[in-house]
């Protein structure tokens, strides 16, 4: 089954056809569940102009954040970019433009974007600035908005394990953000920490189907934590 | 007296029943997990795919994939089940979670909410926090009923830009216990020692005093 | 956790509050994934003038196909109904009414449903008369349809292992329609073929959380095998 | 000579490319899996929501939980996974499966296809096909280049009601591989020792004859 060998080795490999002006979805919340390694890629390429598509912009020096130094971001579509404070001087500057988008139609976009629906209908962000300009509709006397699908040039994923095929699995929290962003990429690499044979994932547990993947590497993770927070023992 | 941040939760935690399916914002509604009252079981769902949040983990325990919807470390409780953004909002827009709690800068007589943008300060993003007022059954903001410089933050009509519209059904502050429905603001309770005078006197509001006002039960 | 403890015993519990002329939305594929013990319930109850939405109508004596006997069934929601004496008798007698949905259409409409997406515009349908008088979009050029979202009064949905507090794992491909309708009942019902302890499921691979089920009851199943198709060893 | 069933199998195994994701239909379609040339590997996908679908089970490994789109009993393959009927019509609809293969009772030169409704006869429903011919990246249709009265499926606008819409884009008939583009069918193939001029007569739309037509290859 050489045709379904998704693994990769080299990061130069798993982000080639990256360039200029394309759109990237990235999985994760804060810092966790990110592909660390495809972003440093991304850092090390260069690429300019980039619109990224993620729930938040990491923080300084690590995460997506890391783009931000050398003005990769044209424009992100994320639910909350606080912690970083250069997104807020280029965001201040100019240099940089930010479409805030609620967390839940984040995600249904993404999803949408994945799933052949071009638009769906939500209540969220109804009378609210998000809903300024978009078509409004009645279903059972409560109005909806319009909101359109998103989908990527590029996705990048980070998942716990993949097979060689791509199907994946993703660890607690971490899943967030990962299995609609690996949907909805024309081109999605998925960074994990661990590849598996074929057939040593259970069929019924795989949370991300190897379809929607092209590229896998293996990765290694620092895995920063924003805020760490702890109990006594038994509290 | 007016309630402390404690108090305030103390009082939210009481509109929990047994086998409520709770969102709790940041701050004082996260402090509400710390007063359920005994025999009253709740799952706190957290958006960014867990529910069934349990306690901060012990220094063992730590895991950076093992995150709240704050982006603290935590655990996940017996019972708890972990899924992705979409299946989680599917959850919040669907009206599963019995409960939201989340602080408020103002809120009006329709329901409406303003909590997460000031016009010239900088926005960093509404978060969950409209879907989880668009979609929760029940959605109780807790706040001061003032600001620091005295100003209600119950208004006839919100200066803000909005979170969600008509979909504040209770409002705990530290004065009082309102309901909002058909165009105003009803007193329900009064936090100890405060006069319906007083919360009448802070809500901007209409406010519609209906009997005696009884003073909240607070341990 | 008393007021999680979604278990209940008898079967006329598992159904109370089932009215006539409510809407019930069912798992299953064909016979497999199919809530035999809440189906024959519902046919003991004798409940008149139901909706049913469902991918099939099982088969003449089996499955969905026993609500047909005693003309419970006002009208189907379906992507295929072949397979059935009964139903197509009482179509054709105008009996019966059938609403034809294409199969990923139906499976968007419940998930719209339990995710408070009140409509959604695809592609199917479109141009066919599945398409016919409903709201037409074009999206990069393309057409699409507006597709409205199902809720059920009832769903009723076979699963293979729930804990206490109403967690579900399905096994193979029973899982199908099951997991979508989980979420588009007002009260959703589950048949497990076995119940565990809560904490006894991994969180991270439950396919429907507990937040969506009402109860829960223990049945046996016959699972009957609508084409059985066997190879010998090793072809 | 007219191709039988199983050589139209094989010839549309021919289109599949090492790595390909395909979703086959009932008849026709399902054979071509049993023609993959050596050295490609394909994966198949059941709508019913299995991707990997194997070979039919032993009579002591069939299981009632385990069926195909076609409900028949069948096994995963190594690397198969399973999931739920929303994510697997996201994955057709979406546009993530390379093939689909399906039968139809006519189509015309615009792309359309009717497939599963003949006015005046019980329609039983359309099951997956719409969102298949909707959502792959390329539709093959099978079928016989006329029916049994010698009518021409392959016509210049379908009369029976539509399955979708400027969806098909090659057909494999007994008699010939053509494309669908620009208002037009254009001739590829021949089957062996059928002539151009054979295949003109039972093509209704309009045919689109360019230069030689080689022969299919077939073994």
């Amino acid at each position: 089954m050489s045709g379904f060998d998704k693994v990769v080795t080299r990061y130069e490999d798993a982000m080639a056809g990256l360039r200029d002006d394309m759109t990237v979805i990235a999985g994760g919340f804060g810092l966790c569940g990110i592909p660390e390694g495809l972003i440093a890629q991304i850092k090390t390429m260069g690429t300019k102009g980039l619109t990224v598509v993620s729930n938040n912009c990491g923080v300084d020096g690590f995460g997506l954040g890391i783009l931000l130094e050398d003005k990769q971001i044209k424009k992100m579509m994320s639910s909350y970019v606080g912690e970083n404070a250069l997104f807020e001087k280029q965001l201040l500057a100019g240099e940089l433009e930010v479409e805030l988008t609620p967390q839940g139609t984040l995600a249904e976009k993404m999803r949408a974007g994945g799933a052949g629906i071009p638009a769906f209908f939500t209540a969220t962000g109804y009378g609210t600035p998000v809903g300024d300009g978009k078509d409004v509709r009645y279903f059972d006397g409560r109005p909806y908005i319009l909101e359109e699908s998103v989908t990527g040039d590029f996705a990048i994923v980070k998942a716990w394990k993949a097979d060689r095929y791509g199907n994946c699995v993703y660890r607690h929290t971490a899943q967030n953000f990962n299995p609609m962003a690996a949907t909805a990429g024309k081109i999605t690499v998925v960074e994990v920490e661990e590849i598996v044979e074929p057939g040593e994932l259970e069929p019924s547990q795989i949370h991300t189907p190897g379809i929607y993947v092209d590229r896998v590497i293996k990765g290694t993770f620092e895995k920063r934590i924003e805020r760490k927070v702890t109990s006594e023992e038994g509290q | 007296m007016a309630l402390t941040r404690e108090q305030i939760a103390m009082r939210v935690a009481q509109e929990f029943q047994d086998g409520s399916y709770v969102n709790l914002g940041i701050g004082i509604p996260t402090l509400a997990a710390n007063y359920v009252p005994d025999g009253v079981d709740v799952m706190l769902q957290s958006e960014n795919g867990l529910l069934g949040m349990g306690r901060y983990p012990t220094e063992a325990e730590v895991d950076a994939d093992m995150i709240n919807a704050g982006k603290e470390t935590v655990t996940a409780s017996v019972g708890a089940s972990i899924f992705d953004s979409a299946e989680s909002f599917g959850m919040i827009r669907g009206g599963h979670v019995d409960f939201t709690v989340l602080g408020a800068f103002e809120v009006d007589v329709n329901g409406n909410i303003a909590s997460w943008m000031i016009p010239g300060k900088l926005v960093k993003g509404m978060g969950g926090a409209m879907d989880l007022v668009a979609g929760a059954k029940n959605i109780i903001v807790t706040m001061t009923h003032a600001d620091k410089h005295g100003n209600s933050k119950l208004l006839q009509s919100c200066t803000l830009p909005l979170t969600g519209v008509n979909c504040i059904t209770q409002i705990i502050t530290d004065l009082a216990v309102l309901d909002v429905a058909d165009g105003a603001y009803h007193l329900r309770e009064r936090a100890p020692g405060v006069t319906v005078e007083e919360i009448q006197e802070k809500t901007a509001g209409t406010l519609i005093v209906d009997g005696d006002i009884p003073e909240m039960k607070i341990k």
